[in-house]
């Protein structure tokens, strides 16, 4: 299906995947690092590599499967995947009043 | 190749699933559910399913965490007791998994063009879509026409959720707690950059969400993506501007309008079809041209869709930030 | 022409990958936050920038090529900025850079 | 490709007893919902699998009436209306657990029947 | 007027779900209850009306959007169906019109138009399982139901409901997804979702794993809902901790529902064509049936708490019908469909009385019941009658169910005698934890009562619910006609 007469698409193909390997061992790189930790702030770094790495990803895969009108949920994830990041910031820190309280209550 | 994509992408998804159930600090737990759920959609987008993997990274990785994260603030975020049956839990759920995994035996092949699911009622949908709707997107197809009712079920369940955290959290606490609110230097929106490019940013999200919801026809997306989209985008705003100028914005009593009225509107197009002489959710009868008639009933339930959506995540939203800020 | 827009194609989509890679490896090995912050961010803009770019030419004057834009323009604001809103978060909540503890609590 | 012919489903098994181990073993009222969301998870994936067709591409049709092969749109539609129906039982269920500490001053179940023995 | 007739299937299910939306947007409190219950009534007659073209012999079609049935959604509307649309409408009537007042007391008003709206949701949902031909709909009108149901357990103002209705949320999500995985299993074999589609292409694939995995997940997921007995664990404290009017619209009609769907989907699909499916759906559910009549009426014997009490009698009860379904013959079926009914009528009357009860009693604990029968003598009348339906006293509803399910019983042959055994122990068993409340009832030193008068609406409507008791023991026609119609309807599925 993919190959064209000149083979240009094959050309492209085999880069697109060449680009998107990088993407995906980075991506796995990045789930260790969320998974290692070993702060929280470590893991929401990750969390947005991560992100950004599916961007990616999903835009070289829009090219790679020929079909480049689902680039749109790239953009998508690139949106989402900045709320997120500053959902999970805005959220850790207006814990931490929150959190001393918490450890008093505990005891009581 | 691509396939090779797929099995990487679900081996990194199985690990990060171990990871979440191994997190004691939740929030850790809710970021690897959104990296989860990124995973997920880029499968589902390998899978062919544009739709859903929009969906998904919408819903999944944008709301859920979202309000993983609301839901987190208010309560704790240390799981504290280890699991006490823990062995008998994991031996029962092994055998589950060998008993399922058991039964996938005899199911097509991946990709088998000759599996039932894909010569029984899909290529009907394929090949009548053209005739009968002409819209480019089947997935909108079947989703606002021919299993509309399931989608307005869809949006009932969505209005039921957000009556039901309603009912359990209110929304009446906010306007005491502002000032304390204020006070308090934490926070996103007392720092300058974030502030400012969220500012650059939301009303293109906002458009991008319109855009979704207008190009469902067409290309990947639809009314709940763009319901998504938009409620993560004035969440974006109740985030870097606070509570209070979210809420005088679009105030819980023009959200719960929102949610009921988007639910009503997409009924109200169903008995008018029924109205004019069709069954309920007829939407060929809505204009003289038939085809014409689905297409814009399409677009109107999908507008209703939108509303109930937007109005019902921004409540649920509200509703956990309100008490929030006690 | 097409040969010189695959060619450039090619090697901007494999710096990209370098780069990409290069920032995930250095997530990973960097010995703490900070450091590796400054490794995933830095190349995070860059990678997107060749990256994106890369496609671009394959993409020609589309609406694709349009999308692409709006991609990168948009990572190009979020990702500093959560990066930016990540390091006020953790310096905010008590968490110094390894080596240098004087600059640490100086200043933002 | 035989090799992974069935590894969709593989994963959807493990996938699908992480999450309900998950639910059944932790005690934690957030976990069990983290839980119930990966459970969840696994069954759209489920059916999104076996809506491909090898070769076939998004059912959104691209104009030029040829033998591009789609894939079905059906289980597409069927996970579009379940992950939402999955949000909102996690977002109701949110709200039930923040009442809970509210009530109780813990999510942990094994404390709060513990409160209520009392 | 054919015009409307040929939408009822459709204005069935539209009817609630509308005015649930409308409700919340009402600005008066009154008006929200005036609307649910109108609603709840025009549904009752909705299904009335349902009922009588069933008699005459029609099976209702409707074919949503116009779209042909196995590419659309199609409804229908048969005998089995009419028959829980009868159950669900009119349960739901009566706990309205009767249960203002007990409301009052356990809501604040300011919650009332939510809680409102999602009796409606819970309404429409369960109509809308019931009229559904198609697989995948019945899963949204079930998450509709369920996350309705939430809501109304959640309303209960002990603080022990959250963590009850949490349990019941987390269950019931499972039991929904497995029945999810279920029919995607079958989708996967056949390519279809619409019911009769399913059976007549199930045949070909019938002997494949995944379609007994199928069988499986549906039958444990819908368990689970129905709170079949060893998955009942949600079910009593939901049941006792939740607002008093929710459990007398829940106990009587929410697990029926998911029992339905299990028959429904047993019968028309599986039974028929998969090999052997009949004899290990009798062998995997008969003793599941016997241990929930008897662990569920032992249970509530010694339970203090009333409501509990009676909420443990239900799982006995859905052991009932679940025992007259696996003996898979006409009487069997007749007998399990009846008691859906009857239990309906003598449960709802039971908890209705409770209700009652509970406007001036401080709980519901037995201790706390002691003498109410002088302050409330009327509502006490009526409560024994119900409790005399719930033992199968002849002469009320119950005797009929318990004499179909003992006459198919001697039909089964020798075993069938131990099961006669079972059930008369348990009937003695419901004597028991029956006559437990009304000698305390009758007899006890008055304990601490609110000075306020009881509630005349919640009186009525608990006579009218312990009248239809007898009515349906005295004149059993309709249930009956209807039952024995399902039954052979299921039944012709299977030869």
């Amino acid at each position: 299906m993919k190959c064209m007469p000149g083979c240009a698409h094959c050309e492209a193909t085999s880069m697109y995947i060449v680009v998107s390997l990088a993407l995906i061992t980075t991506m796995g790189i990045a789930l260790a690092r969320a998974l290692l930790g070993p702060s929280v702030y470590d893991r929401v770094l990750a969390v947005n590599m991560f992100g950004t790495k599916t961007v990616l990803l999903l835009s070289v895969i829009a090219f790679l499967y020929g079909r480049p009108d689902f680039l749109d949920l790239a953009l998508a994830y690139a949106l989402i995947n900045f709320i997120g990041v500053l959902a999970v910031l805005e959220f850790f820190r207006s814990r931490v009043p929150d959190a001393r309280e918490r450890r008093t209550g505990r005891h009581g | 190749m691509t396939a090779l994509f797929g099995v990487f992408l679900l081996s990194l998804l199985v690990i990060t699933a171990i990871g979440i159930v191994r997190a004691t600090n939740l929030f850790v737990a809710v970021m690897l559910m959104g990296i989860a759920s990124l995973l997920i959609a880029a499968n589902f987008f390998i899978l062919d399913a544009a739709d859903v993997a929009l969906t998904e990274a919408a819903v999944g990785a944008g709301v859920a965490t979202v309000l993983f994260l609301g839901a987190l603030s208010l309560t704790t975020s240390r799981e504290r007791a280890p699991s006490a049956n823990a062995l008998v839990s994991g031996i029962v759920t092994v055998i589950a998994a060998l008993i399922v995994i058991y039964a996938t035996f005899d199911k097509p092949q991946f990709g088998d063009p000759n599996a039932p699911v894909h010569t029984h009622v899909a290529p009907w949908y394929l090949d009548k879509t053209p005739e009968y709707i002409d819209i480019p997107n089947v997935v909108t197809a079947v989703l606002g026409s021919y299993r509309s009712y399931d989608t307005m079920g869809e949006v009932f369940v969505v209005f039921t959720a957000g009556i039901g955290v309603l009912f359990l959290l209110g929304t009446r606490r906010v306007s005491r707690s502002l000032e304390e609110e204020s006070k308090i230097n934490l926070g996103l929106r007392h720092h300058l950059i974030p502030r400012t490019i969220g500012r650059l940013v939301i009303p293109f999200i906002l458009l991008f969400g319109l855009y979704v919801q207008f190009h469902g026809e067409y290309g990947p997306g639809g009314a709940f993506q763009a319901g998504a989209i938009i409620a993560a985008s004035l969440i974006l705003y109740a985030l870097l501007e606070g509570e209070r100028h979210a809420l005088e914005l679009l105030p819980p009593q023009v959200l719960l309008f929102m949610m009921a009225g988007g639910a009503l509107f997409y009924a109200a197009v169903g008995i008018a079809g029924m109205l004019l002489g069709g069954n309920f959710l007829d939407f060929s009868v809505l204009l003289g041209d038939s085809v014409k008639g689905q297409q814009i009933g399409i677009l109107l339930v999908e507008f209703g869709v939108g509303v109930t959506v937007t109005g019902t995540l921004l409540s649920i939203y509200h509703a956990f930030a309100a008490r929030n800020t006690r | 022409m097409n040969t010189v827009l695959d060619i450039l194609s090619w090697i901007l989509l494999t710096l990209g990958g370098l780069a990409v890679l290069t920032g995930g490896i250095g997530a990973l090995r960097m010995p703490d936050l900070y450091t590796r912050m400054h490794s995933a961010s830095v190349t995070d803009s860059l990678g997107a920038i060749l990256v994106i770019s890369g496609i671009m030419l394959q993409a020609g004057l589309t609406l694709a090529t349009l999308k692409l834009a709006a991609i990168l323009l948009f990572l190009l604001l979020t990702s500093p900025t959560a990066s930016n809103a990540l390091a006020t978060a953790a310096l905010l909540a008590g968490t110094r850079p390894l080596d240098d503890e004087d600059s640490g609590d100086a200043s933002t | 490709m035989t090799l992974f012919g069935l590894f969709n489903y593989w994963v959807f098994a493990v996938l699908l007893m992480i999450g309900f181990y998950a639910v059944i073993a932790k005690p934690n009222l957030i976990k069990k919902l983290i839980g119930l969301t990966l459970f969840q998870s696994a069954v759209f994936l489920l059916y999104i699998t076996m809506g491909r067709i090898e070769g076939g591409t998004a059912p959104i049709l691209s104009g030029n009436t040829g033998d591009t092969i789609y894939a079905n749109p059906l289980p597409q539609v069927l996970i579009l209306t379940a992950i939402v129906v999955g949000i909102s039982t996690v977002a109701l269920g949110l709200g039930i657990v923040v009442r809970i500490r509210e009530e109780y001053g813990t999510i942990e179940e094994s404390e709060i029947s513990e409160i209520d023995q009392r | 007027m054919s015009g409307i007739d040929a939408h009822l299937p459709a204005l069935q299910v539209l009817t609630p779900l509308l005015t649930a939306a409308l409700v919340v947007l009402l600005p008066a409190r009154t008006l929200a209850w005036a609307a649910a219950t109108a609603a709840s009534f025009i549904a009752f007659a909705i299904a009335s009306a349902l009922t009588l073209a069933v008699l005459g012999g029609q099976t209702l079609d409707y074919a949503m959007g116009s779209w042909p049935a196995p590419y659309g959604i199609a409804l229908e509307v048969d005998s089995f169906s009419a028959l829980l649309l009868l159950v669900i409408t009119g349960a739901s009537s009566l706990a309205l019109i009767g249960g203002r007042v007990s409301l009052n007391n356990q809501i604040t008003e300011d919650r009332q138009p939510y809680y409102f709206a999602a009796w409606l949701l819970a309404l429409a949902g369960l109509c809308g399982i019931v009229v559904a031909g198609d697989a995948f709909n019945i899963f949204v009108f079930m998450e509709i139901s369920s996350l309705a149901s939430y809501i109304l357990v959640s309303g209960g103002p002990d603080r022990r409901a959250l963590p009850a209705v949490f349990k019941y949320l987390v269950m019931g999500t499972i039991g929904a997804t497995f029945y999810l995985i279920g029919i995607g299993l079958i989708y996967m074999m056949t390519g279809t979702l619409n019911l009769h589609d399913m059976e007549l292409r199930i045949v070909e694939v019938a002997d494949q794993r995944p379609v007994l995995a199928a069988a499986g997940f549906i039958t444990v997921g819908l368990a689970l809902k129905a709170a079949v007995f060893p998955l009942h664990v949600w079910l009593p404290n939901a049941y006792t901790w939740s607002p008093h009017i929710t459990t007398t619209f829940l106990a009587a009609c929410a697990t029926k529902v998911a029992l339905y769907v299990l028959l429904r989907f047993d019968f028309f699909v599986f039974q028929g064509n998969l090999v052997n499916h009949g004899m290990q759906f009798a062998a995997f559910l008969m003793p599941l049936a016997v241990l929930g009549i008897l662990v569920g009426s032992a249970v509530a014997m010694f339970e203090r708490n009333v409501k509990r009490s009676f909420a443990f009698s239900s799982i006995a009860q859905i052991g009932y019908i679940l025992l007259g379904a696996s003996f898979v013959t006409a009487t069997g079926l007749t007998a399990g469909i009846v008691h859906m009914f009857n239990h309906a009528l003598a449960k709802g009357a039971v908890f209705l009385a409770l209700a009652a009860f509970a406007t001036i009693a401080t709980t519901t604990r037995l201790d706390d019941l002691s003498g109410i029968a002088r302050r409330m003598p009327w509502t006490f009348v009526a409560f024994v009658i119900a409790g005399l339906s719930l033992i199968g006293v002849p002469g009320t509803a119950g005797f009929i169910s318990k004499w179909y399910l003992i006459v198919a019983a001697l039909e089964a042959g020798p075993l069938g005698i131990a099961l006669v055994a079972v059930i008369l122990i348990s009937s003695l068993m419901a004597v028991v934890y029956v006559w437990r409340v009304v000698e305390v009832a009758a007899f006890g030193d008055p304990s601490e009562f609110d000075a306020a008068s009881p509630p005349r609406a919640l009186v009525v409507s608990v006579w009218i619910a312990a009248a239809s008791n007898i009515g349906f023991g005295l004149v059993p026609e309709l249930p009956v006609t209807l039952a024995k119609a399902a039954s052979m309807q299921l039944l012709e599925h299977v030869l």
